[in-house]
């Protein structure tokens, strides 16, 4: 561990840490940090898992770590070819284990926004829309997301158009983890050089953070893991995310 | 089947003349990735317009149709030029400018609205939506379980496209299809559209996907007609041919005059078409 | 993954051991071709009984296991022994009798229950059955199209196994399944069941699943177990393998004492457990 | 064309005659004949189709003539593997231009009887049971059946169970073929050995014959691709086609 934990790393990170052994985990399109975490989790932990990807692949082995996280590298070596139909099939039936969805807004019952901005009908920012989420955040056991930023136009008290409901597993930001506990977004942990008070300050919603303490360091397996994957620092550059 | 061939296969601006004004198209691939980029551009090239895009997950391909204001409406799930190059500017503007209509849905309600066409049923249950303001937005009705066993369940109308377009590695003689990697949507758009056109890297024998039928994502008597453009997934990956040509892609994203012609002109089938003129 | 491997292949009878009295079972391949018969017949040989049998087309192996009075339900689509050899007399027998339940269907309205699994959806729509008296003996029932596009359409409950069994050319040593030639019903029952187990001709390397990934039907995280058994589809084919061995066929189909014993006995996994222990 | 024309030629001979150029044709399970008519179609007609069986195979290239109908040979150098849920939706979407599917009974609507003889809860003899027939027979643009026996047992004023409605556009029999017209089973032809008096007295509905003819003699081309099918007559005596 350095210095300080940066916030690509502290996303990226605690993503994989909701990869659990045995399970099946998805990510998807548009989704460069949470294919990081799954590839984290993969060197990082002594447990076996199936990641399986938007590209069709099932614990592939990639000869590169794409920027794209649909590229087809991602089914490089792969055992089988799971395409689109499958793993929403997978889903729907109750078998996806973990997911990782992209959202630009979450409110505190842990529904998301990707579809605009603004009214739907005429919006200051058309997002890029319904995705996987409409269908994947009510049909997966656990669905997460993450944002690179934390404030309260991402965390919101309101979302501008409830693209999907269902209640997240869990929201990663870069300076925060939140858990679902009673169908809502409740604080697990948080950045341990920020405070409470300041997650508190740059949340949309209000949540309960009954146990919430600073979030455990990364291991050495995490820094290793992360420094193989990223060695020039280019994902961290480009995901340009900061604390404060 | 030698007699067939000939004629299916054609030029890429005569496979792209199939194609009339208004029409329906379900593109292949996703985001910029194995799409049937060669035939999209040589569609602007020929002036279509009031085109219907269908496709789960467009980036590229519905940016560059906006941009050339070919297109009516689009239903799609979700829509960005992916990588680093986050949302698809001139579909954005499209949109927000209310030029184009816009049916969103998730992935898997587009894909549920093909499976209906695919199985020959008007309507397609759905898992999840619940709790989605998509419902509301698109009308989507939820139906009681007859059986008494389920939830209330969505269902989708059949989405029926007039062409699926894909591009794909290798073609048969005959019109057979092949893939690596994964599919992405292309089998259920090949089934729910009622014409398939496809764009291919090259032909293949006839006798190699008699050795390993297993691949052939798409039989020859479905597909009408085919071109050979190799590299006409650019700027995007074919796997395992070629990757994202980034680089182009960040000069296409330039918003100034002369860059979409540009880029056009900078196209294999574009400079395939030159060479063939020289 | 290499400790997964051992972990997942068992002995034909450790495999049949997993499966419990009054399971439902969705069998894999179609009359006389790829069927999971070694499984099967371990079954009959561990005396299972109330079993509910799932196949579009099932013949010897309902046959058998009615002949063993290991039957409670089936859900069949047709079901004949078929070349020359007509129907099968001993579940004709089992049903004439009403020895067992049987609830028939059209092949296609089982895919569509199974369909329904596969998705995560109560019901399935299914095109066709209209004036089929199938209907009212199942009661089936249509929906309006809430979309007003459609004739009344029926929808088929899901129905979802406790396993789908098949007998497959090649599986990985961590599951992965590959077959060659006709899929025939598999790849929807593996994704409609609680469980998939399986039967092999043969190992093949990871290595040879990672080179050509398109050909995997079942992925290794879907696979519960397997067992190896080359000839287990036996007295059936196995495309490329083998084809149907007709006098075995023929033998089995004698009504005398003595002849089923035989005929389990005759069989390629039983001539291997025998073969070990000498 | 020999002395005389045999049960077995004729009704292989009138299957393949329903074969149209351009077409998709399907042959499936527990179906010898229309296999045997689909290949003789290859072999005699000078204009292309697509078959395809539910062996999976498109225009296959098969080593050997199978016994069983539904045999893999039938996918031998197939171009494609086109497998039962495949060929299924072709058919419910509209797409399949011919099918032969297997009939116990047939009424003058062109319906079906595969399911049992006798009341369905406690049959005289259970029959195979609805196969292909009850989507397919509605939802292909054509379906045709044959019986090997031409009889008031086969052809039936009334079913004893209606496993397919939707109306057959053929019946091949060994001694007559019925066409769909106005709905309904209409005489096309009737074998050149008997006489229309005959087929109405061994046929259990009602008939229009306007227009009905003797069926053509089977071309040199038609026979010489039968022989070459069923060189040693092996398919001709397994079937043991009676036309009296």
């Amino acid at each position: 561990m350095s210095e300080s934990w940066s916030g690509f790393s502290y996303i990226v990170t605690n993503l994989a840490r909701f990869v659990r052994p045995q399970e099946v985990t998805f990510s998807g399109v548009n989704s460069t940090l949470p294919m990081l975490a799954c590839l984290m989790a993969k060197r990082a932990y002594d447990f076996e898992f199936t990641f399986i990807n938007v590209a069709g692949g099932v614990d592939p082995q990639p000869s590169m770590i794409p920027i794209s996280s649909s590229d087809p590298v991602l089914a490089e070596r792969s055992t089988a070819i799971f395409a689109n139909e499958d793993f929403y099939d997978l889903c729907t039936r109750g078998r996806m284990d973990l997911c990782f969805l992209g959202a630009a807004q979450i409110d505190g019952l842990g529904r998301t926004n990707v579809s605009s901005i603004g009214d739907w009908h005429a919006p200051k920012v058309r997002l890029p829309g319904g995705g996987g989420g409409a269908v994947m955040l009510p049909t997966a056991r656990r669905a997460c997301t993450w944002r690179t930023e934390h404030s309260t136009r991402t965390l919101v008290e309101k979302l501008d158009f409830v693209t999907a409901a269902g209640g997240l597993a869990g929201v990663v930001t870069p300076i925060a983890v939140f858990i679902k506990r009673d169908d809502k977004l409740a604080l697990a942990s948080w950045h341990p050089e920020v405070t409470l008070e300041e997650v508190k300050a740059r949340t949309g919603f209000d949540f309960d953070a009954t146990g919430a303490t600073p979030t455990p360091l990364p291991t050495q397996e995490e820094i290793d893991a992360l420094r193989s994957l990223d060695p020039t620092g280019q994902f961290e550059r480009d995901a340009k995310v900061k604390l404060h | 089947m030698s007699t067939t061939t000939s004629k299916k296969q054609l030029s890429i601006s005569d496979l792209a003349a199939l194609v009339p004004d208004g029409a329906s198209l379900a593109l292949g691939g996703s985001f910029l990735h194995r799409g049937p980029f060669a035939l999209v551009r040589e569609l602007i090239r020929q002036g279509r317009k009031d085109l219907e895009i269908i496709k789960q997950s467009p980036g590229y391909d519905i940016d560059l149709l906006c941009r050339a204001g070919a297109v009516r409406r689009t239903r799609a799930g979700i829509v960005a030029m992916e990588g680093n190059f986050g949302l698809a500017p001139w579909y954005r503007k499209a949109v927000e400018q209310q030029q184009i209509e816009l049916e969103e849905h998730a992935c898997a309600t587009l894909t549920a609205g093909l499976r209906a066409s695919a199985f020959g049923v008007p309507f397609q249950p759905v898992g999840g939506v619940h709790g989605s303001a998509l419902v509301e937005l698109n009308g989507w009705k939820a139906l009681d379980d007859p059986y008494g066993q389920g939830e209330p369940t969505y269902v989708i109308p059949a989405i029926k496209p007039d062409f699926a377009v894909l591009h794909v590695n290798e073609v048969s003689p005959d019109g057979d299809v092949r893939v690596y990697g994964t599919s992405h949507w292309d089998r259920i758009m090949t089934r729910a559209a009622d014409k398939v056109i496809v764009v291919a890297e090259r032909v293949a024998s006839e006798e190699s996907f008699r050795t390993q039928p297993e691949l052939t994502l798409v039989p020859h008597f479905m597909t009408t007609a085919y071109a050979i453009v190799p590299g006409g997934a650019w700027p995007g990956s074919c796997w395992p041919e070629y990757e994202v040509d980034y680089p182009a892609v960040t000069a296409y994203l330039e918003d100034a005059p002369g860059v979409l012609d540009a880029h056009l002109d900078a196209a294999p089938e574009a400079r395939e078409t030159e060479a063939a003129h020289v």
